[in-house]
């Protein structure tokens, strides 16, 4: 397991000679430079993946070192190119598909849903679909309703899946790993004002195991479970409640899909207040699932307030910074309803 | 391979070389006497198991849909004859044909077709999924248009791995208005993959007519939108579709990428078991009843020397007895076990490459 | 509200000389027979519902009556099909458009997730998409994995989408004319098990409101919220726990977005246990809001026992009618898991 | 319409008759002096107002993306020029220039482009979603190719109203290698639409070439694939694109359906604000900026005496003096309320019709 965020900053405690400070798509780059060295079944796909280093840069130089034939600038053609990477993860390689942004998978869910899930489970078992599909995720930068969505719950929903969304440049680097070591599909959801963000980051390649959730902060009096930018933003509430003398334990999902029921139940039955916080829209969120699998679990029992979800207002993203971040969970926000539900009582 | 002497020596009607058509197809003198039999008794395992499954569905054995090919086999095994067990192939809804042709074992399809254990897919795929993967048959699918990137990516492994094989595509007129087979003809294009298409036009998407949803007259006539050959193939006619395959494989193999092949074809049957036929005449179907590809290419190789009447005849009866068989093992087979549900969902930790 | 329907049939008490016994699929050709009717800007599109009457002959006899201008076959096109209904409807007409299955409108999402249910927002709020997207859904049929799909929820995750799912042919109508007035884009989906399910349906046109819930039996002991098959299932369940003696009380959700918390909360703040009964995937299914939706309510604090989810099996669905019957709730599955529910104690 | 004495009489330079070049563009017999003058303020709002955005931009104003189409004035324009407020357009990312040139207020686009309150989507939107629905406008879009179906369902309205209007799509190069491109214009084939298919090939999508990403050398080379004509216009001519676009009107008015337009134009600044220009040399982009849409149409207009030099200034200098005015408008203008942010997902009930 990776060792726990600080809680200020997020960071991982540097282990001294094993890792330098690498940004969040700088860890990505790494681990795909090192799989595509490893591994010749390994390619990259993706549109403006090889010149312009896709358009957050996160696989920029690898054409240069890998040439066009593992670094493929597709067409404009999402379905067509998640069926190409199925077609191909068939036939012994294993894709790396990019979408832009996670937005246009919209036009893809045929191949990611109807092939690439199910093909194995179809086919009675006989062949698996190695393939990674990697996509930008969230809001925060201006893209407006159609470059901005968090989408993942419907990924998290499909049997056949895998869904991966790291926090930190860490766990980016370790689960694009595992992912590509995974024989099954694997969505990989990068939320974007991650990409520039630093931390430690181990040269020598390593995994981060897939279905595995850390417990990025300990804490005795809520529980808060989140994924991508939202633990370091939890972290931060966390900060501010500790202040208070709330003490507030952080679980990073890591996971959407496989969850990690078991290290969220033990830590509803220690705290004994759960929330959830998510940038997805609230309804359907990822969150809705945590707090109905708890509510269903053994730590039902020890619960001592409703659950509380923050999720993504009921909008598409609006473009006004004012309004787009009114739409989804910000530090204040979370730690006002972190506050609450601390106070809160049966 | 030309044919032998050996291969025509079978008893019987077999024309005199001296009485032979001229201008044989080219599939004639590549492929031997026993390799063209064994297609023909391909097709005839085609029409039996389709009119095995009919059988079940119509004494109410069967359970999900099925979408029958009889009158297109010409057009499945003569694309499949050039084919090796390497080379791949996507195929659709309407997949039977395509699956025998590639070499599948009718017994195990037959128990897929029936839900059984001992399936393909172990009953989890059934009609429309079945596949045969290490035969290269990456599987019928459900999804119209849904096998045609599949393809487009299996070429593409094709020629990442240096192979000199071929992925070949099977998919409907109805399958060319949707936006997959856009965006995968356009890939194999530009990125000269070793894909051969194959549109089997039977004239109906379903209920609707090509003249009402196609906006050009042949499927082939879009190939120049991405600059690859377009070929019309009389898809009744098992030789013209093997010539055309195997241009369309030296094509491939020399770097110079894709090829469309439209085969004009008509499926007999109804669109599946819920078709009243409400969108076509007696009359036109009876006239592509007149073109049956089975007995046109009896007819061929029986006017060439490669087999005899009664080879031929012997060759009906083996794959009579040969589906007889399959639906016998599909019946003595255990249906899956309910608590074995999930299982296939994941390759299991320890399968892990 | 529609009158509760009886517990044993699932079917409506028939009020006499109003109306007749219709099924499911005669009941939304009713509705939209009326509609087109009675409003030139309605039209009907999708793949063969005209000559053929749709997969499922929902349409049959539409195209006679309305001719083709009104009633168009579409080619294989769904992605492009689901643009033009957009485009038509912001251009002031009113169509309805056909999946022919639920599982191919992934090939539409973009268009409908995208486009249709933002661009009222994206706009400022000055335009508006009423296009209602019908689908038929669920399994039960041998369509195995690409035809059997429940994924109504990702739709209920997403802001700007109305999702209706009817359980009756009452409903059927009523809902449908619904949603042809509504100026928002609504989901309108069938379960292909109630095709041939016979009811009480009155002829003259009537609207059954979107966003209400249905208390289909009154009962204070457990509270089943479901919706399509599921309904007339959890009656049946209902009914065989009455002979036990457990009171269990039946909501027919009917939209599932938005949904109708107040009838949800009201009925466990009677009961104190709730189990939520769907197809689709357990995991992230409908009945994961509803659980969630409970467990952060003022319901809460009533709750004596855990809140149950039957949702179906984490596979793709199965072809094999073993295998698939297992893959999703049963009628005897409900009664054995509400019985357990109903004998549990915090 | 032809020019009038009116029209062509204002002071100076204007070339007398007898100098004029033959064969004048169809455009120039077809809309007025005051028409074409105002066209040519159009394609001075257009660069301004980009200009300007990338001004605030750079002075760390604004926030979002945003997608210049400095160098594809005339493409917009000349398209727009013989459309009326009930004809329908939608555009793309880059769509600036498709707004302005279909008539909508800088000033309300320069408030959307800065998320405010007063912008035409009420801060919403932003520069990717500006839409004036009132004037035919049916929005910038962000997906690539979205708005091609949404067009031709426009076009679908057009015609099951009787009306005489046609829809038209702008869409790029890039565009037109998803598989909405192909449903849209098979669609619009089919049913004989009243749409004009309008692809701004400005040779690179993003950093992707056209001759590494599209299997044509034309994308007008597709319009066989759905029997609908091909055109291949210079979009950085005002004039030529008017007239395709008139021929186009003119058969969607007779009922013949569809055309495809592809105008040949180049994009001069960078794709978006994360470009680094990888991808193109210098010397390509200065070879475009030498043809600039804006001189040429200047330069036209005086040789067929129908603006002169003078008019063509104060033109320049009325169409800068109003993004200056819209620039101040919209910094003037309020943010939106965040208290506020459901507003508009949904019709409200009282507003059903
Ligand atoms: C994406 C998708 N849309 C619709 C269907 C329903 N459907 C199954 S087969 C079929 C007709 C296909 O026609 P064609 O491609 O010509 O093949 P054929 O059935 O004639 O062999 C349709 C509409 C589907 N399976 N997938
Ligand atoms: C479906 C989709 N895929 C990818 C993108 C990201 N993207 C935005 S613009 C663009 C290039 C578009 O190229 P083209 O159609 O030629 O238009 P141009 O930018 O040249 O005007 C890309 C890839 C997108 N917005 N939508
Ligand atoms: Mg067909
Ligand atoms: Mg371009």
């Amino acid at each position: 397991m990776t060792a726990p965020l600080s809680a200020t900053t997020g960071a991982l405690p540097i282990e001294p000679g094993a890792s330098r400070e690498l940004s969040f798509a700088e860890a990505l780059r790494e681990a795909m430079g090192q799989a595509l060295e490893a591994d010749d079944r390994v390619f990259l796909m993706g549109e403006d993946i090889a010149i312009y280093g896709g358009a957050f840069q996160v696989t920029l130089g690898l054409l240069e070192r890998f040439g066009h034939d593992r670094v493929m600038d597709t067409p404009i053609s999402e379905l067509g190119s998640a069926g190409v990477a199925v077609g191909a993860a068939l036939a012994g390689m294993r894709p790396i598909l990019e979408f832009q942004f996670q937005d246009f998978a919209t036009l893809a869910m045929e191949q990611i849903v109807n092939q690439a899930a199910k093909i194995r489970y179809m086919f009675g078992g006989k062949c698996s679909v190695p393939v990674v599909f990697r996509a930008p995720t969230g809001s925060g930068t201006g893209g407006a309703a159609q470059h901005s969505q968090s989408l993942e719950a419907w990924y998290a929903h499909v049997p056949g899946l895998k869904v991966v969304q790291p926090s930190n440049p860490h766990d980016a680097k370790g689960l694009l790993l595992a992912a590509l070591d995974d024989p099954d599909p694997v969505m990989f959801f990068e939320h974007k004002l991650l990409y520039k963000m630093k931390g430690p980051v181990p040269e020598a390649p390593y995994r981060v195991p897939i279905g595995k959730a850390a417990v990025v902060r300990q804490g005795t009096q809520v529980t808060i479970v989140a994924s991508a930018i939202m633990v370091s933003r939890s972290l931060e509430a966390a900060a501010i409640l500790a202040e208070k003398g709330i003490d507030v334990e952080v679980i990073d999902l890591r996971t959407l899909r496989p969850l990690d029921t078991e290290t969220i139940i033990a830590s509803v039955k220690k705290t004994t207040r759960l929330m959830c916080v998510y940038e997805g829209a609230k309804t359907l969120g990822i969150g809705a699932e945590i707090a109905a699998m708890i509510a269903e679990s053994e730590a039902f029992d020890y619960l001592d307030a409703p659950i509380l979800r923050l999720g993504g207002a009921e909008v598409p993203i609006p473009y006004s910074p004012v309004l787009e971040k009114a739409a989804v969970p910000q530090v204040a926000d979370i730690a006002a309803a972190a506050e609450r539900l601390a106070n809160k009582r049966v | 391979m030309t044919p032998t002497a050996q291969d025509v020596s079978a008893p019987g009607e077999a024309a005199p070389p001296s009485d032979r058509p001229a201008n044989p197809p080219r599939a004639f003198s590549v492929f031997s006497a026993a390799e063209l039999q064994t297609a023909l008794k391909k097709m005839y395992l085609i029409r039996r198991f389709e009119e095995a499954a009919e059988d079940a569905y119509q004494r109410g054995l069967t359970y999900g849909t099925m979408h029958l090919s009889i009158g297109q086999e010409a057009s499945a095994v003569g694309a499949c004859l050039p084919l090796g067990p390497s080379d791949y192939i996507t195929s659709t809804h309407r997949g039977h044909g395509h699956c025998i042709a590639k070499g599948a074992d009718p017994a195990r399809m037959f128990a897929e077709f029936s839900g059984k254990e001992t399936g393909y897919c172990h009953g989890r795929g059934g009609s429309m999924h079945i596949a045969d993967v290490e035969n290269g048959n990456l599987g019928a699918n459900g999804i119209v248009a849904g096998g045609i990137p599949i393809a487009v990516g299996a070429a593409l492994a094709i020629k990442k791995r240096g192979l000199p094989n071929v992925a070949l595509c099977f998919f409907g007129d109805g399958a060319a208005n949707e936006g997959a087979f856009h965006e995968a003809l356009n890939i194999a294009s530009i990125w000269k993959l070793p894909v051969i298409f194959v549109c089997e036009n039977n004239k109906y998407a379903m209920s609707t007519s090509i003249e009402r949803a196609l906006s050009v007259k042949n499927v082939a006539d879009r190939a120049v939108a991405y600059s690859m050959p377009g070929v019309i193939v009389d898809g009744n006619s098992l030789t013209d579709m093997a010539d055309a395959v195997m241009a369309a494989i030296e094509r491939a193999r020399a770097g110079l990428g894709p090829t469309l092949i439209e085969s004009k074809t008509y499926r007999i049957r109804g669109h599946s078991r819920s078709d009243r036929n409400r969108y076509r005449t007696k009359e036109e179907i009876e006239s592509w009843v007149a073109r049956d590809p089975i007995d046109r290419f009896e007819v061929e190789l029986i006017a060439h020397g490669l087999a005899t009447a009664a080879e031929c005849l012997a060759i009906r009866e083996a794959a009579e007895a040969e589906i007889a068989a399959a639906v016998k093992f599909s019946n003595d087979s255990p249906l899956p076990d309910a608590a074995d549900i999930l299982r296939g969902v994941h390759t299991p930790a320890e399968a892990k490459p």
